[in-house]
């Protein structure tokens, strides 16, 4: 069972090199462009549904 | 990298890189326009709710719809008076349980100063269809200068709860050409 | 799905034989699966608060399905005082009771099982966990008794049961008590040096949660005392104005509570179900962060087309401060699923943009149900938030079905199956019972979302031709004016109808196999059967 | 707070260890921004002049 070898690992590579290799989500990256796609549409259109509302101050 | 369920040994602040760092981006590129478009059609756009209010008590509230119906009344309908208001003037409708007073008679493309107030509870004040929803508070004197841009019959809704009989509270918007 | 269960692999940032921390000898077991050090006080709250928390689910869902029932014009099932009985025991039960219970439970876990330490005091948590249980069951008890039918947000002037209120301030002072233990308990755990350097993140998402509950709890103590008050006619009647901009600072406030639970656990659930990292602690913190500072300031969003506060009020802190706490939403939104992009990339997943989406192990119900809450959350909850917050957005809106719609994608499709997934984990890991039905658990989020997804959509558009939320008659019958909605709102109510059974069904999948694992499934030994 | 860590820390990590300015971050900002200001428009508005 790796396990305990595994944990061991995770502990000693702690402040070791994190945070400097760069990872690599090109996925999620299209996921979220889909996301803020999807944002403007909606946004915009409700700004257009109130265009077209009587007018009020 | 850590296991989110692992504590951290300290200098762990690091820039963001990659795609994380051109999301981040994007995303706060967004969040600026977002915080520009309300500014932007305050100014710009007709349609604001800028929250223009006064303290009032009920009984002189209802006093003074009183007043405005008895000098602009010109029909009735359900029982329910029509009143038109002077265009460019000051309009009044109470809402009580479970009723909106008095009928308005509008013009098209005139503004008007609408007085809106309650005598008991919270209501809302939503006309249809074209789904336009304020706030009805007692106590208070919501004003809202409004141009009715579409002629014809507007029912007005209570869409806040206020008692049982909640879902039979109507009242009416007539606009003319 | 991945033949190897990450939970006994690689998600774990430890291992011991024996308990770790500050714990008396004879206080704490290790868990066999995990290797964390299970401090034996707060297992016992955990498991208490867990158990409410789930029986208000079930009675919240019953009374969803009943007013789901009724909003569908074609069945209208309910008279109308028992509709606006039912509406204000669904929206109690679930957006205070379920939660909060859920949420005390997350913090005792987050505090203890990841700092290795023990809990503050079992004292305050029996305090905290008597007023609440005691507040829930009264308020439940004086709304079925036909006394209170105020909604959950009681508007003043109008009025309820004085127990109303006062059961109300009894869950938020114990559920403060709890929060305050949380507190207590990380500061022992820094004082006696049983983790070095910084919090794990799901802690810190969990302080992030708890900081927030005591704005919340501050602000519901600060309305409701006042009008209890009123109810027992000591003080004159709260100002309505008043009462809305502080009672929200409960009301909102309450749900971004949700929000940072939420997001933890979907941390925590990325970790312990593919073995996902964190990408970059700053970022993820940062985020966190701005959610502190800012996200309350969305209570706003309430008040948008209210009389008295001004366009300035309302255009600062319905934008949360210029969105930040918007742009926190989209950073967690892209780190989370990207830690476990980069997991299921390094365990082979890596063909094209989205072979570890196809590779994920989508029959755990702890990794499909934190997903689903995910996508529902973001694409769903997020967008619709944040538009019908925008001042002048609101104005096509307010008070209409579609801000149900809205925050039944983030609740319920959110924070509520997030919830849920965690507790496929915390019934093996905490009360150490297996779960029964497993294909009725591995279909449970499915069903679940598939659900709450039509019967959003169904509100959303309903909204949208101004059909009101909180309103028993689409038809006005009896009503001094004629009203009525465009004839296609039917169809949206109907969804709403066909929505609500099939989330109800999903509800039940994950009640009844939960209810049999705590009460009677098989005990575990060793290590949790992977899922 | 910075006991254990070295005094060259970034000033953002240690705000983000310090959970109890965090917890006074979080409680002043909308205290201030959305109670405090509400509070003080809602005292302010004029009475109404009904003509």
């Amino acid at each position: 069972m790796a396990k305990q070898e595994k944990a061991a690992d995770v502990i000693d590579n702690e402040g070791a090199h994190k945070g400097d290799q760069m990872h690599a989500a090109p996925g999620t990256f299209v996921l979220t462009l889909i996301l803020l796609l999807s944002f403007a549409v909606y946004y915009f259109a409700n700004w257009k549904a109130l265009a077209d509302v009587w007018q009020v101050r | 990298m850590e296991s989110p369920l692992a504590s951290v040994a300290p200098n762990w602040l690091k820039a963001p890189t990659g795609t994380e760092r051109a999301w981040i981006g994007l995303a706060l590129l967004w969040c600026v326009v977002l915080t520009l478009a309300m500014p932007y059609w305050h100014f710009k756009g007709k349609q604001n709710s800028t929250g223009e209010a006064y303290t009032v008590e009920p009984a002189k509230f209802a006093a003074r719809v009183q007043q405005f119906v008895e000098s602009n009344k010109v029909g009735e309908q359900n029982g329910v008076p029509i009143v038109e208001p002077a265009p460019g003037g000051d309009a009044y409708m109470q809402a009580q349980m479970w009723t909106f007073y008095p009928i308005l008679q509008l013009k098209k493309g005139q503004t008007y100063r609408i007085h809106l107030s309650s005598l008991d509870l919270q209501h809302g004040w939503s006309v249809m269809p074209i789904n336009m929803n304020f706030q009805i508070l007692p106590g208070y004197d919501h004003v809202l200068t409004i141009t009715p841009t579409t002629a014809g019959e507007f029912p007005v809704i209570c869409n806040e709860f206020c008692g049982i009989g909640h879902h039979q509270m109507t009242g009416k918007i007539i606009v003319t050409e | 799905m991945t033949t190897m269960d990450p939970t006994v692999e690689d998600a774990l940032p430890e291992t011991a034989v024996e308990p770790k921390g500050n714990h008396a000898p004879g206080m704490a077991r290790v868990c066999a699966t995990t290797g964390l050090t299970v401090d034996l006080t707060a297992e016992k709250f955990i498991k208490l608060h867990a158990v409410f928390a789930v029986v208000f689910l079930l009675l919240g869902g019953i009374a969803a399905l009943l007013i789901a029932m009724t909003r569908w014009s074609a069945v209208h099932l309910l008279p109308a005082d028992w509709y606006y009985r039912l509406t204000t025991f669904h929206g109690l039960n679930m957006l205070i009771l379920w939660i909060l219970f859920m949420e005390v439970a997350i913090l005792y876990f987050a505090a203890t099982a990841l700092l290795k330490t023990r809990l503050a005091s079992a004292g305050l948590a029996w305090a905290g966990f008597v007023l609440m249980a005691v507040g829930a069951v009264t308020l439940d008890t004086m709304i079925l008794m036909g006394t209170s039918d105020v909604m959950m947000t009681s508007y003043a002037p109008l009025r309820a049961h004085p127990l109303f209120y006062l059961s109300i301030i009894f869950v938020a002072v114990g559920t403060l008590i709890g929060v305050i233990n949380f507190f207590a308990t990380v500061y022992i755990a820094k004082r006696d040096k049983t983790y070095s350097g910084s919090v794990p993140l799901v802690v810190f998402g969990a302080i992030t949660a708890a900081i927030i509950a005591v704005v919340t709890l501050g602000h519901g103590a600060g309305i409701m005392i006042p009008t209890f008050l009123w109810s027992i006619e000591v003080l004159p009647s709260p100002d309505p104005a008043v009462y809305r901009l502080v009672w929200w600072g409960l009301g909102h406030q309450s749900q971004q509570v949700n929000v940072a639970a939420m997001v933890s656990v979907w941390y925590l659930l990325g970790a312990i179900t593919v073995g996902a990292k964190v990408l970059n602690q700053g970022v993820s913190r940062t985020a966190f962060l701005l959610y502190i500072l800012f996200i309350n300031l969305a209570s706003a969003h309430h008040l948008l087309v209210d009389p008295g506060v001004s366009a300035g009020w309302k255009i600062w802190n319905t934008s949360y401060a210029m969105y930040l706490a918007v742009l926190a939403s989209m950073i967690h939104g892209y780190t989370v699923p990207a830690a476990v992009e980069v997991a299921l990339r390094k365990q082979g997943h890596d063909k094209g943009l989205f072979g570890w989406l196809g590779a994920a192990p989508w029959r755990n119900p702890g990794f499909s149900g934190f997903f689903l809450s995910l996508v529902v959350f973001g694409f769903l909850g997020g967008i619709t938030g944040v538009t019908l917050g925008t001042e002048q957005i609101n104005i096509i809106a307010h008070n209409t079905l579609r801000i149900p719609g809205h925050f039944h994608t983030t609740v319920v499709g959110g924070t509520t199956t997030a919830f849920m997934a965690l507790a496929y984990y915390v019934v093996p890991l905490i009360f150490r019972r297996e779960f029964p039905m497993r294909a009725i658990c591995r279909a449970q989020p499915y069903v679940f979302t598939l659900g709450v997804v039509i019967l959003a959509v169904g509100m959303s558009f309903a909204g949208s031709y101004g059909v009101a939320r909180r309103h028993w008659d689409v038809e006005f019958t009896g009503a001094t004016h004629a009203a009525s909605f465009d004839p296609s709102v039917h169809i949206f109510l109907g969804m709403v109808g066909i929505g609500g059974i099939i989330a109800f069904v999903g509800l039940l999948m994950f009640v009844i196999p939960t209810v049999i694992a705590v009460f009677f499934g098989k005990k575990i030994e060793g290590k949790m059967p992977a899922w | 707070m910075a006991e254990s860590t070295p005094v060259t820390v970034h000033w953002l990590e240690r705000l983000l260890d310090n959970t109890w300015l965090l917890l006074a971050l979080g409680v002043l900002v909308p205290a201030i921004s959305y109670t405090l200001w509400g509070l003080i428009e809602l005292s302010n508005l004029p009475s109404a002049t009904l003509p």
